[in-house]
């Protein structure tokens, strides 16, 4: 016993003179960060305050000993209570979960079961029994909650009384900014509550985490939402300008001015190739690509291929239609059905034209390239997303003779196309061929918006670029500025 | 069916049963039986070659790889989104009795009433084998392309329009990085301040012609038409290079199959 | 009612969508959709095996050239479904991981789906040579510019490409092959790219623009 | 121009493998003079030995190094034996099969010519890969170099630019200990290495972010150490606006790694026996290429020959 003590005391006295030398050996903490502000994280639907600061003068300068910097904020310790219940919400959520699963898993082995097992399994289908009642104390639960939650921003207002300093984040040291963003649900653990007072504080903190100084605290701030995202401004000023520039030319061709659009050479060699197909009695194959009905390109590709399908009829061609998605393979299917009815010829639409092959994308490849070597199409016709295929197809139709038309907006594969293909629709084309092909007014009016487009970015390109060189040359702030104004900010 | 073509099937059968055994003989793992391993291996084996012989020419091979490719893969994908779509997605926000036999655990949230709407437009989708009411298939296409539509919009918008202006606006007399001067030093080397502006000074003008180029409703003549020419070369030079640059990868994907017959199969290489 | 009523959905979902992007509350409706797309899209699958069914079943029953491979294609094709669905030798059962090791869905895909595939991406190394073989002539201006741009590129992954021009002086060393190279990837090559995509986020916005406003229709079957 | 010829290996089916290119495209040389186009087929042959030979006999090209690569070679060569450099791993798995060998071949050159050298990694990921260069290349090449006193294992740090903003004025505020727990202070070779700025040199290998170009920022421009980098093939273009004045030299891809092989082996011929996975997978590609740009040129010297012809008709 009385050794015992001895040791203890020595023990104590050790831990004291090393303490001791720990605290004379600490060194001296770095200086705090000053100007603490906090305000709603702007653009947001709420539940998230940004935090920024003037950076200690220790960091990076001076005796240079900043390594993080720890943002905190005060939390009442009703919320604490809050998170009481939400714990015991998401216990009752896991039981429920657990004896599902383990009532699941034992019911379909419980008449194959003896002994001790077959007591488990017992129990566990027992236990099940337990869900209803479970239930119902999980929506008790959730109203509790719903109403604890609304007492949140009352709470925050006794500050500083009943409640305490928590570390919300930590950044290195050469940051002076910091977002506390926050779960919406209230269901989840790192919930933040809108319109409550918030208090932060910024600790610079050592190389020793207990060598630290504290900012002042920033005045209360309270995060909402908000109804319309001002850092996409610009984004919105381009969508009207754009839906104007589409409306009025649409007007205007509505009202029967003669619009021009120049030649395309790949538009134009679409309706020789159906010819051609037809002189030599072969079909003719249409790719719509391994796009999905999410992507613009088939969607042109349809309209194209509505041109199509009417003329094929016309020139009672075959035309085969292998397709990669069967969403695309229905709408594909309606299309050339109305192409053959437009063209009074519906009794030669077959239902085979257009067919399901497969979705996964070195199959259809395989299955494709098939197609190409058996049944030698006069022309093939590829139109839509394509990806790495887009050589294998190519060079497979070029060994069958065929002649090729393409047009993707998958900048990666039109070189392949380039250069294996007889012609190619290099990307914008390919949205305007639906326009070309129908030369509907309407549809024109549509192009002749584009170009406006077009113009305007040139002009927007030359003056920004005009802008951000005098400002780089003469050092003006805001004329340097000017490409941010393009931005996309999140 | 020739002769030939029996005498090859048969050697090629040959050559199968002899590299199972093989493979079967020499296989050292646990994870199946060596038979099985050494089937399957074989198998990988002679479709990767059935595959390659297309390029000498289609041949009965290659179409049985091919019907093969198809069917699994077809399936392939549509376990993959039944699990992952409507097991995993779907199911548990729609019924707790099908979440419970499928082992996911039911999310009981708020607005789940909101999934039955894709649930309908899939029913409608499927209306269209009707011919009777099969026009009400379109409402749920309608769905698709708007969806589409919109979210396309504007997303092409900000990242392929916006943001590729905004970085079109460089200095174009600034000497990039170095900070030396621009005059003093007029060289072609390669990382100097000449051609960095030089750069610059190509990407701008390279855009612009590029853009003149896609002009639809105005004729390509004079000033417009010579910008538009410059502008099909910038493009070619792209297509040109970006075509050179692949190469590479694509002899890698060869490099990697080569070595799966040459090391797994036929054990040439260690 | 049968033109109308699409042309309305289509309306109201994409411009729904669009004012979406402007109202934070609204932000994540965007990810929402494109989730109901891939249920919807999930439903379309019977469309598409019904078909793939259809056309093999109808070759096989009228005995067209090369039907007995279709009974290749049926037979993968239910086989690969029924391990998929109902997860045949997966030792976790229904509610098991899709693709554990030993299930017979993870063997066929290792073991068939996956050397083919690869397979057929790998023809892309003959492929390459083949068209370069075949298209990069020098028959007009546009054709000789991609050969030379092309040519260089290669050029400069060699060897030769150091070897032919290192005699260059540093003053001139852009001319060096492997930096032309470098520089025309960032140089011309970029501008180009650029251009290509300033015009397609032209062409989607305009398209897309078109289908709100139902000025195009095409894929609701009828034309007119 | 002969030097390019330069072909190690020497079995007889290098021999043969590169005869049989050799004589078949001076025969298709020969035919288009005639104006006789290539079948399909033959190109396909072509491709297919180009690409079989080198993975079958170790075909390895000799590769002559370029500026941007000779730039660090030349810097590990001219500091004086016993200086410190640091080699850090910023990179994945995935990128790996680019990067990796170019950090094992840092490390041999810097062993090579004496010097001592820190290793660690800003990538979370980096720490593993950085263990199999030490378990490949430190241990088992160079067992006679001890830890701590010729090299070091820093580990990995969390912080991205956090860490390096820190390093390059104190290493030991962010490294109090090796990856084993050792005190810096008792490290012998770092002695004199209170913070990165007293390197003298650092090589960043990696390519993502944080990357090279972090290292620029936070290390090599504050701390006015010299920096080079080793880049995959795609970021590389990204680094040179930073070619020459703020990093050294640029690694970029797997064709510079094996250009630094190819000049390791000159000057070192005892790393002749060691694996240039560099060198060795640009086998294949250099072949391949040479090949593709063969029929490119046979191609036009066909299309002009007939064209001559159908216009003597």
């Amino acid at each position: 016993m009385k050794r015992i003590l001895l040791t203890t005391t020595f023990l104590l006295l050790l831990m004291g003179v090393a303490s001791a030398q720990a605290d004379s050996a600490a060194p001296s903490p770095p200086a705090p960060p000053t100007g603490v502000k906090a305000v709603d994280k702007p653009n947001d639907h709420g539940h998230a305050v940004n935090i920024s600061w003037d950076m200690s003068p220790d960091d990076g300068k001076g005796a240079n000993s900043v390594v993080t910097y720890d943002v905190f904020r005060w939390i009442p310790a009703y919320m604490d209570s809050v998170a009481q219940i939400r714990a015991g919400l998401s216990g009752i959520r896991d039981t429920i979960n657990i004896l599902d699963r383990a009532n699941r898993k034992w019911s379909v082995l419980e008449e194959h079961l003896t002994g001790d097992s077959a007591k488990l399994a017992n129990d566990s289908v027992v236990a099940a029994q337990r869900i209803p009642q479970l239930r119902a104390d999980l929506k008790r639960f959730r109203q509790v909650l719903a109403s604890a939650v609304e007492r949140l921003p009352e709470a925050h207002k006794t500050y500083p009384e009943n409640g305490s300093w928590r570390r919300v984040g930590t950044v290195p040291a050469g940051q002076g900014k910091y977002s506390n963003v926050g779960s919406k649900e209230y269901e989840e653990p790192d919930y933040l509550p809108d319109f409550s007072d918030f208090y932060y504080r910024v600790d610079a903190v050592g190389v020793v985490s207990t060598t630290r100084s504290s900012s002042e605290v920033s005045a209360p701030v309270h995060s909402s939402g908000q109804w319309f995202n001002t850092g996409r401004t610009t984004v919105l000023v381009f969508v009207l300008a754009f839906g104007f520039l589409t409306v009025l030319f649409v007007r205007k061709a509505r009202a029967g001015h003669d619009l021009y659009v120049r030649p395309l050479a790949g538009i134009d060699a679409v309706d020789d190739a159906i010819g051609r197909a037809t002189e030599m009695g072969r079909p003719i194959l249409y790719l719509l690509g391994a796009g999905t009905a999410a992507d613009i390109a088939t969607i042109a590709s349809f309209t194209i291929l509505a041109r199509v399908s009417k003329k094929v009829a016309e020139y009672q061609t075959t035309l085969i239609v292998p397709c990669y998605d069967p969403i695309v393979m229905s709408i594909a299917q309606d299309i050339v059905k109305t192409g053959y009815s437009d063209a009074g010829r519906p009794d030669a639409y077959k239902e085979d034209m257009v067919f399901f092959i497969t979705q996964s994308q070195f199959a259809y490849v395989a299955a494709v390239n098939g197609i190409m070597i058996r049944d030698l199409p006069a022309t093939n016709l590829y139109m839509g997303k394509f990806y790495a295929e887009s050589l294998i197809f190519a060079e497979t139709g070029a060994l069958a003779g065929s002649i090729q038309i393409a047009g993707t907006d998958e900048v990666a594969q039109l070189p392949f196309f380039v250069v294996a293909c007889d012609y190619t629709l290099i990307g914008e084309e390919l949205f305007a061929a639906s326009a070309y092909l129908g030369r509907e007014p309407l549809l024109l009016g549509t192009l002749k918006a584009q170009d406006y487009a077009k113009a305007a970015v040139l002009l927007l390109a030359i003056v920004g670029l005009l802008a951000v060189n005098v400002g780089h040359e003469a050092n003006v702030e805001w004329l340097m500025k000017f490409k941010e104004l393009f931005k996309v900010i999140d | 069916m020739k002769r030939s073509t029996y005498i090859v099937m048969a050697v090629m059968a040959l050559l199968f049963a002899v590299s199972w055994y093989f493979k079967a003989a020499t296989y050292h793992g646990n994870v199946m039986s060596p038979l099985v391993a050494g089937f399957m291996i074989t198998l990988a084996a002679f479709l990767t070659l059935a595959i390659i012989s297309f390029v000498y020419q289609d041949n009965p091979f290659y179409k049985f790889a091919e019907h093969l490719f198809v069917g699994i893969s077809a399936a392939f994908w549509m376990c993959q989104s039944f699990w992952s779509t409507i097991v995993g997605n779907l199911i548990p926000r729609i019924s707790t009795g099908l979440s419970k036999y499928f082992g996911q655990p039911y999310r009981d949230e708020p607005w789940n009433f909101v999934y039955w709407l894709p649930v309908i437009l899939g029913i409608l989708l499927l209306l269209r084998l009707s011919s009777k009411i099969g026009w009400v298939s379109r409402w749920a296409l309608a769905f698709i392309v708007g969806t589409t539509a919109g979210l396309s919009f504007i997303r092409y918008l900000r990242s392929d329009f916006m943001e590729q202006i905004s970085s079109t606006m460089v200095p174009l007399l600034a000497a990039g990085n170095s900070g030396e001067s621009l005059l003093s030093n007029i060289t072609l080397s390669a990382t100097g301040p000449f051609v960095a502006m030089l750069t610059n000074w190509v990407i701008f003008l390279g855009v612009i012609c590029g853009i003149v180029y896609f002009f639809f409703s105005k004729e390509h003549t004079g000033l417009f038409g010579r910008a538009s020419r410059v502008g099909i070369w910038i493009l070619m030079i792209t297509f040109g290079a970006a075509f050179g640059y692949t190469v590479m990868g694509r002899i890698t994907l060869l490099v990697g199959r080569l070595t799966f017959l040459y090391k797994d199969w036929l054990g040439l290489i260690s | 009612m049968k033109r109308e009523v699409p042309l309305f959905i289509t309306f109201f979902v994409g411009t729904l969508l669009i004012a979406s992007v402007f109202i934070p509350p609204a932000e994540s409706w965007g990810e929402n959709f494109s989730v109901y797309f891939d249920i919807i899209a999930v439903f379309a699958f019977f469309l598409g095996g019904g078909n793939l069914l259809r056309i093999h079943l109808q070759k096989v029953a009228s005995k067209r050239p090369d039907w007995g491979y279709s009974i290749v294609t049926l037979v993968a094709f239910l086989v690969m479904l029924a391990a998929g669905l109902f997860k045949l030798g997966n030792p976790g059962g229904i509610s098991g991981n899709l693709t554990t090791a030993q299930s017979w869905f993870q063997i066929l895909f290792q073991n068939i789906m996956s050397p083919l595939g690869s397979t057929m991406y790998a023809l892309l190394a003959f492929f390459v040579a083949s068209a370069s073989y075949r298209a990069f002539r020098a028959k007009n201006r546009d054709a000789t510019i991609l050969l030379v741009a092309a040519f260089i590129i290669l050029l400069g992954r060699t060897p030769f490409g150091t070897m032919l021009t290192s005699w260059i002086p540093p003053q001139y060393d852009l001319l060096q092959v492997p930096n032309l190279a470098i520089w025309i990837m960032s140089g011309p090559n970029l501008a180009g790219q650029r251009a290509i995509m300033i015009g397609i986020g032209l062409g989607i916005v305009s398209m897309s623009l078109r289908i709100l406003l139902g000025i195009e229709r095409t894929y609701l079957g009828d034309d007119r | 121009m002969t030097e390019a010829l330069v072909v190690t290996g020497t079995n007889l089916g290098v021999v043969i493998s590169l005869a049989l290119i050799a004589g078949g495209v001076i025969w298709l040389l020969v035919r288009s003079l005639k104006g006789k186009e290539v079948e399909r087929r033959v190109i396909f042959g072509f491709v297919l030995i180009a690409v079989s030979a080198p993975i079958l006999f170790p075909i390895t090209f000799h590769e002559q190094i370029s500026p941007v690569v000779k730039a660090v070679f030349d810097k590990i060569e001219s500091l004086p034996a016993g200086s410190t450099v640091a080699i850090s791993f910023d990179f994945d798995p995935a990128m790996a099969p680019e990067v990796q060998p170019m950090a094992n071949a840092f490390t041999r050159h810097c062993f090579a010519k004496g010097h001592k050298v820190v290793f660690l990694s800003i990538w979370a990921t980096g720490q593993s890969l950085l263990t199999s260069t030490l378990d490949t290349v430190v241990r088992r090449e160079f067992p006679e170099k001890r830890e701590r006193i010729d090299w070091v294992n820093l580990g990995y740090k969390a912080g991205n630019q956090g860490v390096l903003n820190v390093i390059v004025s104190d290493l030991r505020k962010m490294y109090p200990t090796d990856v084993n727990a050792v005190p810096l202070d008792s490290i012998p070779m770092l002695a004199e290495v209170k913070a990165f700025r007293d390197l003298s040199l650092i090589l960043a290998v990696g390519g993502g972010f944080p990357g090279p170009k972090e290292w620029v920022l936070y290390v090599g421009d504050p701390g006015n150490v010299p920096i080079a980098a080793g880049a995959a093939a795609v970021t590389a273009p990204q680094l040179y606006p930073y070619y020459p004045r703020q990093l050294i030299g640029i690694l970029g891809g797997i064709k510079s790694a094996a250009e630094y092989e190819s000049a390791m082996v000159d000057k070192y011929p005892q790393f002749d026996s060691v694996d240039k996975p560099g060198l060795r997978m640009m086998g294949p590609q250099t072949l391949a290429h040479m090949v593709i740009m063969m029929f490119i040129i046979i191609g036009n010297i066909v299309f002009f020959r007939s064209k001559r012809m159908r216009s003597q008709l």
